[in-house]
């Protein structure tokens, strides 16, 4: 039963009043995109038994979406941030590899 | 023309009261909630503080909340409500904003009594010890199983908003949790 | 292998059951193997079993980083049914349930497979022509099923609560050779049969590594050294991504979260598995008498074999709606496991980039009643490098857009 | 026999009495008791039957741990059955009976299994009952499943009700012995929010069981001290019959509150279920005693000897009168000095230790007692009641030195924490050589969403036994929590404690060392399932050596006290097997909940009317009074059909159809999607999530659309209304707001965020109501309205607002039945006025309601596809003849170039037509069109389906649409489609469009 802070509206929210929406940062591949761009977008997601950025909704909540930086092995969450970025912001990396020093962005 | 609310004022007995409260108006303004304009706009029509995050500014019946970082919720007497639209709209004419009535797409409760705190405690994921959850803010957040956004209107007393559709569960579920005998005793 | 039998229980009896063999051997790994297969939960052993029994190939190892069976083998809900929509499913699923007609007889080890029928509760109209179109689907595919009304459903449940307020029962798909059996006596009595036959099971052995020659594999580095192999096949199920990245290719495939929950045990009071699919339950009994029941999955990746306790509290209101007399008895134990969940929500059975290595994964929260059909096929797969069972599954797919989806009953209307 | 003493009993009030029955029997008890102890003082030893040999039990324990006494408790409405009479609280009225036997409790055929465990050894199952292969399902199972399963389903609905609660805390502390107590306290003192809960009826724990005293009080009064004193501090709150049931991640845990269970005719809820998001957890949750592994041991009387000590100093009852203690540890010294202060007889105390010089043993020593050291039971005599032990040396085979009488043996193998609640959420144990258990390693514990510990431990739990040191971890644990939790802690002194030396324990797991199989299989570890010591080390010489194969193989530890008792003795005993350190064996894992809750409890207030929310619209009771057939669409429930007078439904239907097709027809719309989407970007953004063009649609005007995912399918569609230059009106399926809502959100908020779009989700602003049939625009005219309502001045696919009638109306001319039809859209709170008013003006065109079948069947015979039928997430519009709704113009929209992969563009793809029987029969819903021959895994070849197939009332005939191989090029052509019973119905391929195919109706 996680919880995760939203940024946007402050709040400390219940894994009940969020909706989990999947690995971030994709990046969208349309037409004009290979067979292999186009599988890989929409099918190979990161699956690490570790560090992995996610997006979550604060849907019973203010609506937004934003991302999260979060442990899958032990749940520990290593920050939440907004979703209006293409990448993880670098103090969010910095803070992760505080917690994970052996981790590395890919 | 009658006008309907969703439950027509419907009410529970007990120490611990749950009443819907009739038609209100509210319209969803949605846009840059630092803009001046905007602000001028909003609070200039309704003659209410402009809320911090999270936060709702009242005045007997109307009132101003922040829904999220780019949206506002006003309440207002349901008869005013398209004037104030119309007001707000005609000020921020050509600006990508937007204001809706959203009038009828809601239902409105007063939860008060000695528990009514514990009441909303039963049904919502949120701490709402008296510490941590006072006048002047709004939380969104879920009763049960449907959506909704409660604020303490006064010392014994909450009041909740909710989508028109689902008022009759959140009227049942509030009684529920409101039943003599089922009080907690833990705030 | 000491044949199992009531005579050989009562002979036993007499000595105080000091006489009783090993059920596996604890092996040594050898330098090279054949086939080496990794996983020895069901699929991986059912696999081994089936490349021994139907292609005679015996020099085969399955390494196992912790106990055999000890994943989602032994964490399910034990259903068997075939009664799937797709032909690709349907075909693999009833060859895995016919097998399980027969496999006490066929491993000498009772799994109690229990034919006792499973009902899949029709709650609304759209689902009722969902399976309505699985009954004239499962016609043509030589799987027995029927769609029943809510009176029969009734006498087939005497304490389900046909007329609740929310979602009244309009009918159900019924197969009346689906089930449940035993989970772990499927693992135990396959690893059984594959150690009879020679095979080498390796358990508290990790794979740390996959190495391959140029594009072919060539073995794998294990926490007790480097095993050779000419084959491999990968059968982990929520780890398959993380093997699969040793092996350096990706796998389109999640592991979340699956939880489920037994009661406490009662006299039997229901005798067929029921799914209610619209409100996200399932209940049987099992043979002690406690109501083993499943709900639904975390929407986000997990590895801890713990999910969230509002899928639990969801599942267990569904129940209560449908059967009231449970609101009585109490929750023993819940429990979690990893599912591998691929974007059609169907396994894989596939090559895989690297010649040689074979991968099945991707059953999700499925693939306990597929056991002996995913071992049949993908030993045939990895033995023949072809199989009509397993060609539908393959990684392929995904690319292609040809996607075996078996939720397309679920959804919106209107 | 076991009799209720002449005094004593700490918590029964013996000037309130309780009346009960048991198995039809009569008996008296008092208030405080327990079912189990209110028995005991009845003489009724025997409580219950085991699982797996149907063998005679008696209460072990007196708590939460107890593996025999359950019973099934209340009647009707109220009968819950497996319920512990340990933990049962006596009141005036109980009804408990006994489980598992038949005919009777003293009489149980089925206990003649117990002549036989010989020939049932662990795992016995797997070995046979395999031949013939019918019999297992008709023969062998039956008889297995009918002589397990405990406890009687309960028949009845359950008449109680149960609620949720969330609190949000600094430290939860669980458990209200002396350590959670002190916790408290020291947490309490420096601020923070605390919640103390105690599973039991009563504070303390065993502190005053056993005599402690802490600063010179006795320990009940210490415990009313801190009691009065927690009460009085504003920031802690403390509950009883509040069991922690769970700790899960992030700090969130369960408490199991049981409101009424020791009073069920006060009303309010039954249990209620704690849901706590605790920063920190404290477990204060005390030691479970274990049992030692005899020959014998599993005979009613046999009890832990912590156990027998609660009966007689808590509820002042003596289990027997004669008590052979039988121990490995000091402890079990505190037994024998209370039965003796009771003025009971222990007639010898059995120590497994050579040496024995505590200061417990001296004291006993000094009241005369024989001690005998060094010596173990070789077995205990007896069938449903202890009669006596036969001694031998600890050391040897079990060869009987003497035999002393009893009818009470009082066990003690030492100590085991509970340590459920930490283990619960990852918290691991180490395994601890001088108590012989395993306890927290504070190193490893729980950790949260920041990474840090949750989870820490106090007192027994901690695995610290003496007084001093049970507050001392208290008090620490309590400083770290709070600290934890950022509030400033306050030092504590320590108090003083009366603590006794306590000699060492030796770990016995086998009593004598060397018993031989013979006694092995008399030595039960799990008393309910009926796993004994051989059965362990069967287990393991079959090489299932694994804790958890071992579990399951012999099934130690999987009964209703989930292995409290068990566990460690199972552990220790396949350690020995394998000839392996314990700890290398290891634990199972501990799972929530602690021990059994409520599915009630779980569910909480959903049930019955609040199950699930029903979404209802303005117009809703209007169809309830009007008799409607409801179906479920999403969580809305909408009219079927309007039955009357003993109508059939399908005669309903056919009525409503031929009402509306003839003059005129009434349809709540409510329940379609409407979504504002706005802003200068919303052309561009409509563009990207239609499959059509929307930025060419101009204001006033209205076009349908289709909506597909990423992966090409299609997902939505619904008419596109241009509102004015950068106001779009979309109107989704029913149900299908939220969903395409969310979508849109999605989109704009993670991917293009910095178009500037807004949608507001409008659905439940509006009734929507469509006005449908030849007599439709005659209806609008004769309300009147202020806008034009000619065919000119309002077209087909376009719309027009105003007053109508003298209603706010939005009035949009757009057909699903073919008909001339206007859907109207009014504000909510004038819906039902408006929905009257159409009846009451209507009412001469024969205006009638129809339901969502009438719809259907309506779209079907237009051919208009229906989400949801038509598609099912595999198909694309391409598939269904929706071409002309496919921009070939844009350059993107999402799911275009998913349509590009291989399978989307092969021509095989089965592509919509229309269906026709050759005989007029409605075609089967689902139905397959069969092909030649068979596939590689010989299932039949098929070469299309059934989407919609209705009986169509206007033509008189079955209709249906079908996606078919070729389809569209095969007009005319006859093919089967497949019947469930194995025959085939011979079907046309026809145009998909049934009834007026020009589309004259809807454009007069």
């Amino acid at each position: 039963m996680l919880i995760l802070e939203c940024p946007y509206c402050g709040v400390t929210a219940d894994e009940t009043e969020l909706a989990a929406g999947g690995e971030a940062h994709l990046k969208r591949f349309g037409p004009g995109s290979s067979d292999e761009e186009f599988e890989g977008y929409l099918f190979h997601r990161q699956n690490p038994k570790g560090v992995h950025f996610e997006r979550w909704r604060h849907a019973n909540g203010c609506g937004k979406w934003f991302h999260a930086a979060r442990c899958t092995a032990s749940l520990e969450v290593f920050a939440t941030y907004t979703a209006q970025i293409a990448e993880p912001p670098a103090e969010v990396i910095a803070a992760i590899r505080a917690k994970r020093p052996d981790w590395s962005p890919e | 023309m009658s006008k309907a609310s969703a439950l027509m004022g419907a009410r529970s007995d007990g120490a611990t009261m749950v009443e819907e409260m009739g038609l209100r108006g509210m319209i969803t303004v949605k846009g840059d909630l630092s803009d001046i304009d905007l602000k001028n706009a909003v609070t200039g029509t309704s003659g209410l503080d402009f809320p911090a995050q999270r936060q709702i500014s009242t005045v007997e019946e109307r009132a101003l909340a922040w829904m999220a970082p780019d949206e506002l919720l006003l309440l207002c007497p349901h008869d005013e409500a398209d004037q104030m639209v119309a007001t707000i709209s005609r000020h921020l004419a050509g600006q990508f904003a937007t204001v809706i009535n959203v009038s009828d797409a809601r239902a409105m409760f007063r939860v008060s009594g000695p528990d009514a705190r514990e009441v909303l405690a039963k049904l919502a994921p949120v701490d709402l010890h008296p510490d941590s959850f006072g006048p002047g803010e709004m939380r969104r957040t879920r009763l049960a199983q449907v959506a909704a956004a409660i604020w303490q209107s006064d010392d014994d007393e909450f009041l909740v908003v909710c989508f028109r559709s689902v008022a009759q569960y959140v009227f049942d579920i509030l009684s529920l949790s409101a039943q003599d005998g089922s009080d907690v005793g833990y705030f | 292998m000491r044949r199992y039998s009531a005579f050989a229980i009562a002979r036993e009896a007499a000595r105080y059951h000091q006489g009783w063999e090993r059920a596996w051997a604890a092996p040594e790994p050898k330098k090279h193997y054949d086939v080496i297969i990794v996983g020895a939960g069901g699929h991986g052993l059912a696999t081994a079993f089936y490349l021994g029994k139907n292609f005679g190939i015996t020099n085969v190892a399955v390494i196992e980083k912790g106990w055999l069976g000890g994943g989602n083998t032994g964490r399910n809900t034990t259903i068997i049914r075939s009664n799937y929509l797709q032909d690709p499913s349907a075909a693999i699923y009833e060859k895995a349930r016919s097998l399980y007609e027969t496999m006490s007889q066929d491993l000498n080890y009772n799994v109690m497979f229990s034919p006792r029928g499973v009902i899949m509760l029709a709650q609304t109209h759209h689902e009722v022509r969902g399976y309505q179109r699985t009954a004239h689907a499962n016609a043509l595919q030589g799987v027995k099923t029927e769609f029943i009304s809510p009176q029969r459903v009734k006498e087939l449940v005497p304490i389900i609560h046909l007329d609740g307020p929310r979602f009244p029962v309009l009918g159900g798909l019924w197969q009346d050779r689906g089930g449940t059996a035993r989970h772990d006596a499927v693992a135990w009595g396959y690893a059984r049969a594959c150690s009879d036959m020679g095979m080498d099971i390796l358990q508290k052995t990790e794979v740390t590594g996959v190495t391959s020659e140029g594009g072919k594999v060539t073995g794998v580095e294990t926490t007790r050294g480097f095993i050779g192999c000419t084959k491999l096949g990968m059968v982990v199920a929520g780890h398959c991504g993380v093997l699969a990245e040793k092996a350096g290719f990706r796998l389109p495939v999640e592991s979340v979260a699956l939880q489920a929950l037994v009661s406490e045990p009662i006299k039997p009071c229901m005798d067929v598995v029921v799914m209610a699919n619209t409100v996200h339950g399932y209940m049987s009994q099992s043979d002690k008498g406690e109501m083993v029941i499943g709900g639904g999955t975390d929407a986000y990746n997990n590895y801890t074999q713990r999910g969230s306790f509002h899928h639990i509290e969801e599942t267990v209101r569904a129940l209560i709606e449908t059967f009231p007399m449970i609101s009585r008895l109490k929750m023993l134990r819940q429990w979690g496991g990893i599912v591998d969940v691929t974007g059609d929500r169907s396994p894989i059975l596939s090559k895989t980039p690297i010649e040689g290595i074979f991968v099945n994964c991707g059953w999700g929260t499925g693939g306990f009643k597929a056991i002996p059909g995913s071992g049949w096929g993908f030993a045939e797969l990895v033995a023949k490098g072809q199989s009509p069972l397993t060609d539908a599954f393959g990684l392929n797919r995904f690319r292609e857009g040809r996607f075996i989806d078996e939720s397309v009953a679920a959804g919106v209307a209107h | 026999m076991s009799t209720r003493l002449s005094s004593g009993g700490r918590l029964v009030n013996r000037s309130a009495t309780c009346e009960f029955t048991f198995n039809g029997k009569r008996f008296t008890g008092f208030e405080g008791d327990t079912l189990a102890s209110a028995l005991l003082a009845n003489g009724q030893t025997l409580m219950g039957r085991s699982f797996k040999y149907h063998r005679p039990r008696g209460v072990v324990a007196s708590g939460a741990e107890e593996p025999n006494a359950l019973m099934g408790i209340g009647k009707d409405g109220k009968f819950e059955p497996n319920q512990r009479a340990t933990t049962a609280e006596l009141f005036d009225g109980m009804q408990a009976t006994t489980q598992n036997h038949w005919p009777s409790l003293e009489l149980d055929v089925g206990a003649v299994n117990s002549a036989l465990p010989r020939f049932l050894p662990a795992g016995f199952y797997y070995k046979t009952f395999m031949f013939p292969r019918p019999f297992w399902k008709h023969v062998f199972e039956p008889v297995i499943r009918k002589s397990a399963g405990l406890g009687k389903a309960p028949k009845d609905r359950d008449v109680d009700r149960y609620e949720h609660f969330y609190a949000f805390v600094d430290v939860l502390i669980v458990g209200g012995g002396i350590a959670g107590l002190q916790a408290a306290l020291t947490a309490g003192a420096s601020g923070a929010r605390v919640l103390l809960v105690e599973q039991t009826a009563a504070w303390g724990g065993r502190a005053a069981v056993d005599g402690v005293e802490i600063d010179g009080q006795a320990a009940g009064e210490w415990i009313n001290n801190t009691i009065q004193e927690l009460k009085n501090m504003s920031n802690v709150r403390i509950r009883t019959r509040a069991m922690g049931a769970g700790v899960y991640d992030h700090g969130y845990s369960l408490v199991y509150e049981r409101l009424t269970d020791h009073a069920p005719e006060t009303g309010g809820p039954r249990h209620r279920l704690w849901r706590v998001r605790a920063t920190q957890i404290i477990t204060a949750t005390g030691a479970i005693e274990r049992p030692l592994s005899f020959a014998g041991n599993d005979i009613p009387g046999v009890m832990l000897a912590s156990a027998v000590r609660d009966y007689v100093v808590n509820w002042g009852v003596s289990p027997g009168d004669r008590t052979v203690v039988v121990t490995n540890n000091d402890d079990a010294y505190r037994t024998a000095l209370a039965l003796l202060d009771a003025g009971l007889s222990v007639p010898a105390i059995i120590d497994a230790r050579a040496d024995v010089t505590g200061d417990l043993p001296q004291a006993l020593r000094a009241r005369g007692v024989d001690i005998r050291t060094g010596t173990g039971i070789a077995t205990v005599k007896g069938g449903k009641t202890v009669a006596g032990v036969s001694v031998c040396a600890q050391a040897g085979e079990g060869a009987a030195t003497d035999e002393i009488a009893c009818d009470v043996v009082a066990m003690s193998g030492g100590w085991s924490p509970v340590v459920h609640l930490w283990s619960h959420c990852g918290g691991k144990l180490i395994w601890d050589e001088d108590h012989a258990h395993f306890r927290p390693d504070p190193d490893r514990a729980p950790v949260t969403h920041d990474g840090t510990a949750f989870v820490r431990t106090a007192g027994a739990a901690h695995g610290t036994m003496s007084t001093l040191d049970v507050l001392d971890s208290a008090a620490k644990s309590a400083i770290a929590a709070v600290e934890a939790a950022g509030f400033k802690a306050t030092q504590h002194d320590l108090p003083l404690t009366n603590d006794v030396v306590e000699a060492p324990m030796s770990p016995v797991w086998m009593m004598p060392q060397g018993a031989g199989p013979a006694k092995r299989m008399k030595m039960w570890l799990d008393y309910q399932n009926d796993v004994k010591v051989s059965d362990v080390m069967l287990a393991a010489q079959e090489g299932y050596e694994s804790v958890e194969h071992t579990k399951r193989y012999t099934t130690l530890g999987m009964a209703t006290d989930q292995g409290k008792l068990s566990n460690i003795n199972g552990l220790a005993t396949l350690a020995i097997a394998l000839n392996e350190d314990i700890p290398q064996v290891g634990t199972t894992t501990f799972r929530p909940p602690y021990t059994p809750i409520s599915m009630g409890s779980i569910a909480g207030e959903a049930r019955h009317d609040v199950f699930q929310p029903i979404r209802r619209t303005p117009i809703h009771e209007w169809h309830e009074a009007h008799g409607a057939y409801m179906e479920p669409v999403g969580q809305w429930r909408r009219p079927y059909c309007y039955p009357r007078n003993g109508e059939s439904h399908d005669d309903a239907v056919a009525r409503e159809v031929l009402a509306t097709r003839q003059s005129l027809g009434l349809l709540d719309a409510s329940t379609l999607g409407k979504i504002i989407v706005k802003g200068p970007d919303a052309a561009k953004f409509l563009d990207m999530l239609y499959t059509n063009m929307m930025s060419s649609l101009k204001p006033g005007k209205c076009r349908y659309g289709l909506m597909c995912n990423e992966n090409g399918f299609l997902m939505d569609d619904g008419v596109v209304v241009r509102l004015d230059d950068e106001t779009f009106l979309v109107h989704t399926t029913s149900g299908g707001a939220e969903h395409t809502h969310g979508h849109m959100e999605d989109w704009l908020q993670c991917e293009w965020w910095d178009w500037k779009v807004h949608t507001v989700n409008v659905t439940e602003q509006w009734a929507q109501i469509a006005v449908v049939g030849p007599n439709a625009r005659k209806l609008l005219e004769k309300l009147g309205a202020d806008f034009d309502l000619s065919a000119e001045g309002l077209p087909f696919m376009g719309w027009s607002e105003g007053k109508l009638g003298g209603f706010d109306a939005r009035v949009f001319r757009i057909s699903f039945s073919g008909e001339l039809s206007y859907e109207i859209a009014v504000p909510a709170s004038q819906g039902r006025v408006f929905w009257d008013a159409l009846h009451a003006e209507g009412a001469e065109f024969n205006a009638t309601a129809y339901g969502t079948e009438a719809l259907h069947i309506m779209r079907a015979e237009k051919g208009f596809i229906m989400i949801g039928d038509e598609t099912d997430g595999t198909v694309i519009p391409q598939d269904l003849g929706l071409g002309w709704a496919i921009s070939k113009k844009k350059e993107d929209y999402l799911g275009k170039r998913a349509q590009e992969r291989s399978h989307m563009t092969d021509p095989k793809r089965w592509k919509l037509v229309g269906l026709e029987t050759l005989d007029g029969s409605v075609l089967p819903d689902g139905s397959y069109a069969v092909a030649d021959g068979t596939n590689a895994n010989g299932q039949g070849n098929t070469q299309g389906r059934v989407t919609s197939t209705y009986h169509s009332p206007t033509l008189g005939k079955g209709i249906a649409m079908g996606l078919v191989l070729n389809g569209p090029d095969r007009m005319g052509e006859t093919i089967q489609f497949n019947k469930v019973d194995g025959s085939t119905v011979a079907t046309k391929i026809v145009n998909p469009v049934f009834y007026d195919p020009e589309g004259e109706k809807q454009n007069v």
